[in-house]
């Protein structure tokens, strides 16, 4: 094939950037749908300041920490210095990448990814966790925890060099959100009343089409998330991401809709939202390397993962109200190793790299939590809890007249 | 003048309001309440987790009459709301000591 | 013009394919919110089924019995056998499709058409079918019964050769969906209360804004749906489809408001909706023939005959809560000939092309549905179609704290 | 850099049109969830209509009078005839925009742009204005009004020759929009029961998720909105634009969210939501031309308006429901100055397009819709106001079973 | 000690709220109803069929007050609430046995 | 046959019920109110202007029991309703009539 030009890479990788973009607010839907009413707001509001204060943190700081360049090949932390500085002329564009896309549209690419993770943490500690520790959290979360993480593979790291593979990041994303979504629960502790001593007593979420909204447009998002990791418009590699990831998604929804009705006699819709995610995670190490059929296969078993994993952390009293920890550390763990399955072949180096970028983003997470939680405190008080988050942090309900009715004014004569 | 309140299920509710309308009464006051009795709220499955809902919903029916109609209108919302099954609900009968229209003033039987 | 570069118009392909996902999107708040609210996990639930089904019988059996090559040419029925198999080489990119785009691009753009059609009869279907032989009827139908009729246009076939024009799907897709959905309910019977001795009953669909933003996400796919079938970048036809599918959808929602006004007396938005949606369903078979001024003549007149469609159908007592019979099969029949009046001058042919697939298509659904109702039956119990079915198939509801409050949780002190 | 290929570049502002068709959806809902409930579902149909409508004048009219071509270059004011007239062969095509893009694509970029003007007021205007001379006050603002000042830049009239700088439309787009709605909520009056003897009387949003949506969705639109306007897909443009979009919308969440927080004692969501919007209005006027610095600058000072912005309104009991006036007006105007200050360094011609295109826009809106209100009237009555425009206009409501159920079809047993 | 409950418009639930805080009374309790009676339910049309939405919205305010000021507290309600057109509700008063402050465990006068 | 209901905060809604149920009482009907009394309605802030959300949340319960369980149930409920801040509710006890079950036609004490 002729070379593919310049200016068509570079257009799809920004297309997917913007595809990336709108992921944000698939989390966002997808968290508030699952999470009781009088919380909604609350996630809303976090999952806005989360997108902002990646953005900025990532320009700050976190770009040139994850892309810190070639004299840190191999290594395992280097910084390049705060801010964009662009390279002048052509270094800036045709030359930054081999032709693939231009200096800003690398960042811009990148910018989107890293406030995903903290997305997929916000979900697993909603409606308990204190708005303004829980945005220092993340602020650090993205501009140091991930960012190192990903060096060590898409930096050009020491992962990279030992022949980690991870196309799009079923670790490097994924794993990271969902260890920090892990390390975040066992510090915060369950909501009041999940686990009873009769059991588990479900806390349904409060809106079934939000939830819905979110999957679908996080799936969406995965077009760009997936195809723009290509990091350019090769036709053969783009198209081949998008059949694998649509066919991860679907058979995972499919295996978590049969598995789920086999286990618990329920067709529920919140856990097949869940088995549709876990397929695109699973999916995503591998998604260039997969063959349709292998797709659905690591797509199915992501799904039929879920609701077993659902109820393990159940088991354990971890608590986690959108089921993060299921969908994005359970398979985007399952997902890197099946690369080693189906893929390379090769096993050991996705052991290696899921079990270190872990450890680092587990302890980072934890202890980051853990000072948090000594020093101005973690978790809002019983009686903020009890009357949620909405009102107490926001002063405000997330749908006004439909429950709190302002009776002068919402009158029907 | 008496109160009747009935609890009915929301599935009778066309049904009472037709035979009271057909005996020539055609005004009540209602509203959503949630009952707890003998008949058991649903037990659901929700992620992996099973729970009842707590309660199960009702019509409540209020309405003030005179005191020479309420036999024939309990009997009437009886028939109309009865299915036999546990969960049908009650009728609650009660004295009032005054009714007073709003719109006129007048008060009791004139109030109707 | 230059030609178009393959890795261009192999990009746009793929970003169409993209944008006919999100499109499922779209059914399923659309659908959700003009249904309602006892139901609506259950449509929601069955649209992410459809999709996940759709997907991966398309890859299974579906794009080899709609495409099954040039050796099926003029024919009625081919196949190629199962799965996906990727031609070696180039012969899968630049030489798949003239450099246009790749094997797999082909795929993935087709296999987003075809699950569209069996949301379309979910719609009409709403809130009184089983959901598990509903899935097993659209597993069948995506699997064979659309890919079939494609064939004989999209694929080769006989009414390719015979000269019958569909561009972009008024028939192939919408009507189809149509035709199945017109099977549907008269086999299954409209819902309790909805025809009684008085007259006609409205059920008025239970939220709004999910109904507004599926009829606007439907318009934003259709950008990749009408768009992405002329198959390539090229700049002049893609522009021009642009322009004829966004013409002929206003020109939709402006002639329905306007009739439904005299008509009513009232300003129904869920109406409008539909206008606007048949307007784009019009504008489809000849979104790349039209001039724009014909575009707006199109539009305004599938438009003009939603308002007398509904207003029909519900004469005949066949329910169908969202609209889709006089959406997809009434304006979809309407753009169909009107490329013949309008654009190629040939009506024979749309003849022709409409009432052999009608035929096939609704006889299909008709038998398929009868075995089901003879053998599993196809209805709920009247006890379950009052209580709903998102608490009775799925044991939950659509807004949980909203109306059955877990009240030791949702307190306010 | 090697020439950029007519079907690359024509590709982009196509997607790009199509992205800017979505902020009307984002338009609607952000909308549709600061209002009442009781006026949901008219909120949502005046945005389908302005859509609608916009795209027709704008086909009629409005684009020749916008672009009127050469022979008014310097002008105040041209038309060059009705509807569309594609040029023949290359002419509509490469030839029509020097290789960039096609007549067709051009006028559906434009076309998308035309009606946001018009939706900026409906916000501001909701839950009091009658809908039909609303309608009329519409086409003619987008038929007429937007066009004219449009033209004195963008169509090459006088202040493109002045030197005015309006990138994409901070001025030309969102500060029209502004003063159309300042001058019909002059005109029309506070809602009912806003300003008390007691103060201002808050009538919260009914629908935070959906607010969230909308915010979200015009984000997303904006990368078309933004990147689009670059008219061609150059990539070291279009990645800058990208970037400095993102990041002044991000600042101006930020900084929205710190003052209103030490102004206020509040999180308030819906401000953030404002500031979001704020800083991408801000950073619009000069997105090509900012380092990303500046940017981040430009949006936080956008951000910091917002709050003051929405005091100010408030004290001069000027009603705007949405906060359209502090969003688009405010932040619009400032955008504009900051190209003068931070970009091309020449204030002047700034603040004479600021000037002359308020004037101008402000007294056509404001004679328009007085003529409106002598005439037909422009409020509706205090019993319609009170009982809802869902129920009165449209006889219908936004959530039909969750808050007027129809109790013999949604029962629980 | 009696019982008031008044079924009004929701419109006038702010006058009739001040006018109640003007002779002293400052607590009530109150919610939404439906009401079926004198004035019609409005017509709809939703996709070309006409249908009635079945009842009319209106708030219920119940109160317990001492016996002497049930005459006053009628009346003021009565006057706050009335516009003199169909459908201005019911003001109904009833006896009770006792009232008892959850609070303070203080009965009938002493709990109010 | 007596009217017992009480307005109670709705976090203690689940402790009166399980208290309830352990003197044998395993039926009633509830419903959420809105309460304006000594407790005062929370002051938020809306796109920086204050204002007061007009009433607090409260659950209403009724049930009907015979005569002699009155006081039990009466102080079962204060018990497990009762936190000594403001805002408590009230319990108020009336007679009733006659109590019907719709599903047995029998009335009164056999009606429960
Ligand atoms: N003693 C009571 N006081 C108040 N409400 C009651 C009482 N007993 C029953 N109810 C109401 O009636 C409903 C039906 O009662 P249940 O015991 O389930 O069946 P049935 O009325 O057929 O005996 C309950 O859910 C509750 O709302
Ligand atoms: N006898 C009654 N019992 C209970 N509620 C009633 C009774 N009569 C009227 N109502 C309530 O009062 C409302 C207004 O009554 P309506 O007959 O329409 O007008 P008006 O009170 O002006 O005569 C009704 O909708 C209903 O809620
Ligand atoms: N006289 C009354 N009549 C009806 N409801 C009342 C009455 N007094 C109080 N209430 C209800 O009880 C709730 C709590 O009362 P409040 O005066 O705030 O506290 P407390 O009961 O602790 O004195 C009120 O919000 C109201 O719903």
């Amino acid at each position: 094939m002729t070379e593919i030009p310049f200016v068509t890479n570079n257009l799809w990788v920004l297309i997917a950037a913007m595809m990336v973009f709108i992921m944000h607010l698939g989390f966002a839907t997808l968290e508030a749908g699952l999470v009781q009413q009088k919380n909604t707001v609350n996630i809303l509001f976090k999952n806005v300041m989360i997108l902002c204060i990646g953005l900025l943190t990532y320009y700050a700081v976190g770009f040139n920490l994850m892309y810190p360049g070639s004299d840190y090949t191999g290594g395992f932390l280097g910084f390049s210095g705060f801010g964009l500085t662009l390279p002048e002329g052509v270094a800036g564009l045709q030359d930054y990448a081999d032709g693939k896309y231009s200096y800003y549209t690398d960042f811009i690419f990148q910018a989107m990814f890293a406030a995903t993770c903290a997305s997929i943490v916000s979900g697993a500690v909603a409606e308990r966790i204190k708005l303004m520790p829980f945005l220092l959290f993340v602020t650090l979360f993205v501009m140091i925890c991930y960012p190192v993480t990903g060096m060590w593979k898409w930096g050009g790291g020491w992962l990279n060099t030992l022949g980690f593979v991870d196309f799009a990041g079923s670790t490097l994303v994924h794993s990271v959100g969902g260890w920090g979504a892990l390390a975040a629960i066992i510090l915060l502790g369950a909501r009041k009343g999940k686990y009873t001593e009769k059991g588990v007593r479900p806390i349904p979420g409060h809106n079934m089409p939000l939830a819905t909204i979110g999957a679908f447009l996080l799936w969406f998002g995965w077009f760009g998330f997936n195809g723009g990791s290509v990091l350019s418009a090769d036709p053969g590699a783009v198209s081949l991401v998008f059949v694998t990831t649509c066919l991860g998604a679907a058979a995972g929804a499919l295996t978590t809709f049969v598995v789920s009705y086999l286990k618990f006699k329920s067709l529920d819709h919140s856990m097949v939202l869940n088995g549709l995610l876990g397929g695109l995670v699973g999916i995503t190490a591998g998604a260039d390397g997969f063959t349709p059929g292998s797709a659905i296969i690591v797509g199915a078993i992501a799904g039929a993962i879920i609701p077993f994993s659902v109820v393990f952390f159940d088991k354990l009293k971890l608590d986690d109200p959108v089921g993060a920890t299921s969908v994005h550390l359970a398979c985007g763990v399952w997902g890197t190793l099946a690369v080693g399955i189906f893929g390379t072949g090769k096993l050991i180096p996705q052991l290696i790299g899921v079990v270190a970028i872990g450890a680092f983003t587990f302890i980072f997470a934890y202890v980051v939590l853990l000072i948090i939680k000594k020093t101005v405190g973690l978790r809002v008080s019983e009686e903020m809890e009890i009357k949620g988050l909405d009102l107490t942090e926001h002063e405000m309900s997330a749908y006004q007249n439909i429950e709190r009715g302002n009776y002068a004014l919402m009158v029907s004569e | 003048m008496k109160k009747v309140e009935a609890i009915i299920r929301s599935s009778k509710f066309e049904a009472v309001k037709n035979d009271l309308s057909k005996i020539g009464i055609n005004f009540f006051t209602f509203f959503e309440v949630k009952g707890y009795g003998r008949q058991l709220a649903e037990h659901v499955v929700y992620r992996g987790a099973e729970y009842d809902i707590g309660y199960i919903a009702r019509l409540k029916i209020e309405l003030i009459v005179e005191d020479q109609n309420v036999k024939r209108i309990s009997d009437t919302i009886r028939h109309a709301a009865q299915t036999g099954e546990i969960g049908d609900g009650k009728i609650i009968i009660s004295a009032i000591e005054e009714i007073v229209s709003i719109r006129t003033g007048s008060i009791n039987e004139s109030a109707l």
